[in-house]
């Protein structure tokens, strides 16, 4: 393993909180571009390690590989989390697409009141608060790594594009008046 | 026909739910079809979730301008209000989108395949370092914001309530201006309200007046204004 | 990489103390022959990787290569220094005035998880655990002495507008949806 990378890995490692890419440049004082060309690599080999790297907005943590969940599980003798409801996971679906979002957009395309559905996934680490970079008081709504570790995605690529996903759903055109 | 509240995520689910059960495409035509249906659930949700009443005004509201345009198809409205039964088709169909994407994530839930970081203390690393610049008074702001915070949190609720008003509490005044009247319009009923909230309850109390054929409405020709009159016993 | 060594290192990774070779075997369900074939594998494969395997007694743990120190040393020195993120800062006022608290407590009140916060400032010796007098097996978080020391109070009610604060802070129901 190359230089670079072993010691991205070895940062991770023992860090205690998600690294974010600014942090690793800072540390290593390499440029932007070879962190992560770096990372893009040792992306390519999470199918089947048994320690996975996890990216999403410019943030990256090790994780155990999903594939190795039951055994895991019966290591630490834990419970899996829990399910996510149904009214969490439209939540969830609008804040993972549409993303950076806030409560208003995610109200309207839900039509109704989503105060305690995005409560209910901040508290459970799924999405994360960030002040609007157009207006500090404003806040906007993310996914977080901890929804990769939830769902078992190891690349966030993995996921289906929007359009791709619904494309069976046609929205008419605006009548012209 | 007969809707539980719980298995609707709001009022959208439902109208889709609805549309879907009749085995009809998104359109205006289908919503002024599921329109009275929709009517009775948000009825029943009154005693049930008074907390999602409003979001469900807010659709019944844009479902009654679809419907009175289906029955009464020269009714001039304004441009917005035509406006608005288009954009229900396409928020409804937006909504459509993203519950199929919640369906995805739904399954990738189900696989239960889940991956974990480090579950380490890291007692080997404890040191104490604090920042220079915290002070009792930094935090005892910071608490104070958390404070105000939480305090919205328990107001919610009591705000939602105040912006519905009770519909049995409009049916009742409708009834009673009727007998008192005997006839009157569907302007001078809503000449006085206040909110638009209220507009549209009133409009569910006529409706369920109908229903029940307590009153009949009456339009003499198009364009003229909607005559409300009461029922004579057995002559519905 | 093949299935029995991706599951090794997936469970060495959770681990938060060494795992001996029979705790592997009853997990797993594979022979010691072939535990030990894959666990020499894998030490013999990492020598330049970020995470390596240490066998002492047989007991095996993972490590962060050696060779990447003064990278891991720069790292943890900049992470201990940083200034508070307003995230910590609630989370210790919080703490400060509510003491002794749970996890749960604390990521209700302030409406996100906390899990993240709540380490850092563990490691900075701000805050440490102490078992609930009610359930031996759950924590509760307080401030450290050290800590109070450092903000010269004595007692809690010395606290600038200790009991309004206090009294204001209530941890809300939490309504599922």
């Amino acid at each position: 393993m190359d230089k670079l990378k072993s010691q991205i890995l070895s940062i991770l490692f023992v860090a205690s909180k998600p690294v974010s890419l600014t942090e690793l440049q800072d540390v290593l004082e390499v440029t932007e571009e070879a962190i992560k060309q770096s990372v893009a690599e040792l992306i390519a080999g999470n199918q089947t390690a048994g320690i996975i790297i996890l990216a999403h907005n410019n943030k990256l943590q090790l994780a155990s590989n999903p594939d190795n969940s039951p055994a895991v599980k019966k290591f630490l003798s834990l419970e899996l989390r829990e399910k996510l409801t149904d009214a969490a996971l439209e939540t969830l679906a609008i804040v993972l697409y549409k993303q950076p979002i806030s409560k208003a957009e995610i109200e309207n395309i839900r039509g109704v009141n989503s105060q305690y559905s995005i409560r209910h996934l901040l508290i459970r680490g799924l999405i994360e608060k960030i002040p609007s970079p157009s207006d500090k008081r404003m806040q906007l709504y993310k996914t977080t790594l901890e929804f990769m570790q939830h769902l078992g995605i190891k690349d966030m690529k993995e996921l289906p594009d929007f359009e791709e996903l619904t494309k069976n759903i046609e929205i008419p055109q605006a009548p012209t008046s | 026909m007969q809707v539980k509240t719980a298995q609707f995520e709001g009022p959208l689910d439902l109208l889709l739910q609805l549309i879907e059960d009749q085995q009809l495409d998104v359109s205006t035509l289908a919503l002024a079809h599921v329109t009275e249906q929709f009517l009775s659930h948000v009825k029943s949700l009154q005693e049930k979730n008074p907390l999602n009443l409003a979001d469900f005004l807010v659709i019944a509201a844009k479902l009654l301008v679809i419907k009175s345009k289906s029955l009464l198809p020269n009714l001039d409205l304004g441009i917005e209000d035509e406006e608005t039964a288009f954009d229900l088709t396409t928020q409804l169909l937006t909504y459509k989108k993203f519950k199929e994407a919640a369906k995805y994530l739904k399954n990738l839930d189900a696989r239960r395949k889940q991956s974990w970081g480090r579950e380490v203390d890291f007692t080997d690393r404890i040191t104490f370092y604090p920042d220079p610049d915290i002070t009792a008074t930094l935090l005892a702001q910071s608490l104070s914001r958390v404070a105000a915070e939480l305090k919205e949190i328990v107001r919610l609720p009591k705000e939602v309530m105040k912006e519905v008003v009770s519909i049995s509490d409009k049916i009742a005044h409708i009834q009673k201006l009727i007998s008192d009247k005997l006839e009157t319009s569907l302007s001078s009923l809503i000449k006085d309200t206040k909110s638009k909230t209220e507009v549209i309850v009133t409009f569910l109390a006529l409706l369920e007046l109908t229903k029940q054929r307590i009153v009949s409405l009456e339009q003499t020709e198009h364009f003229a204004d909607i005559v409300i009159k009461k029922t004579i016993h057995g002559q519905a």
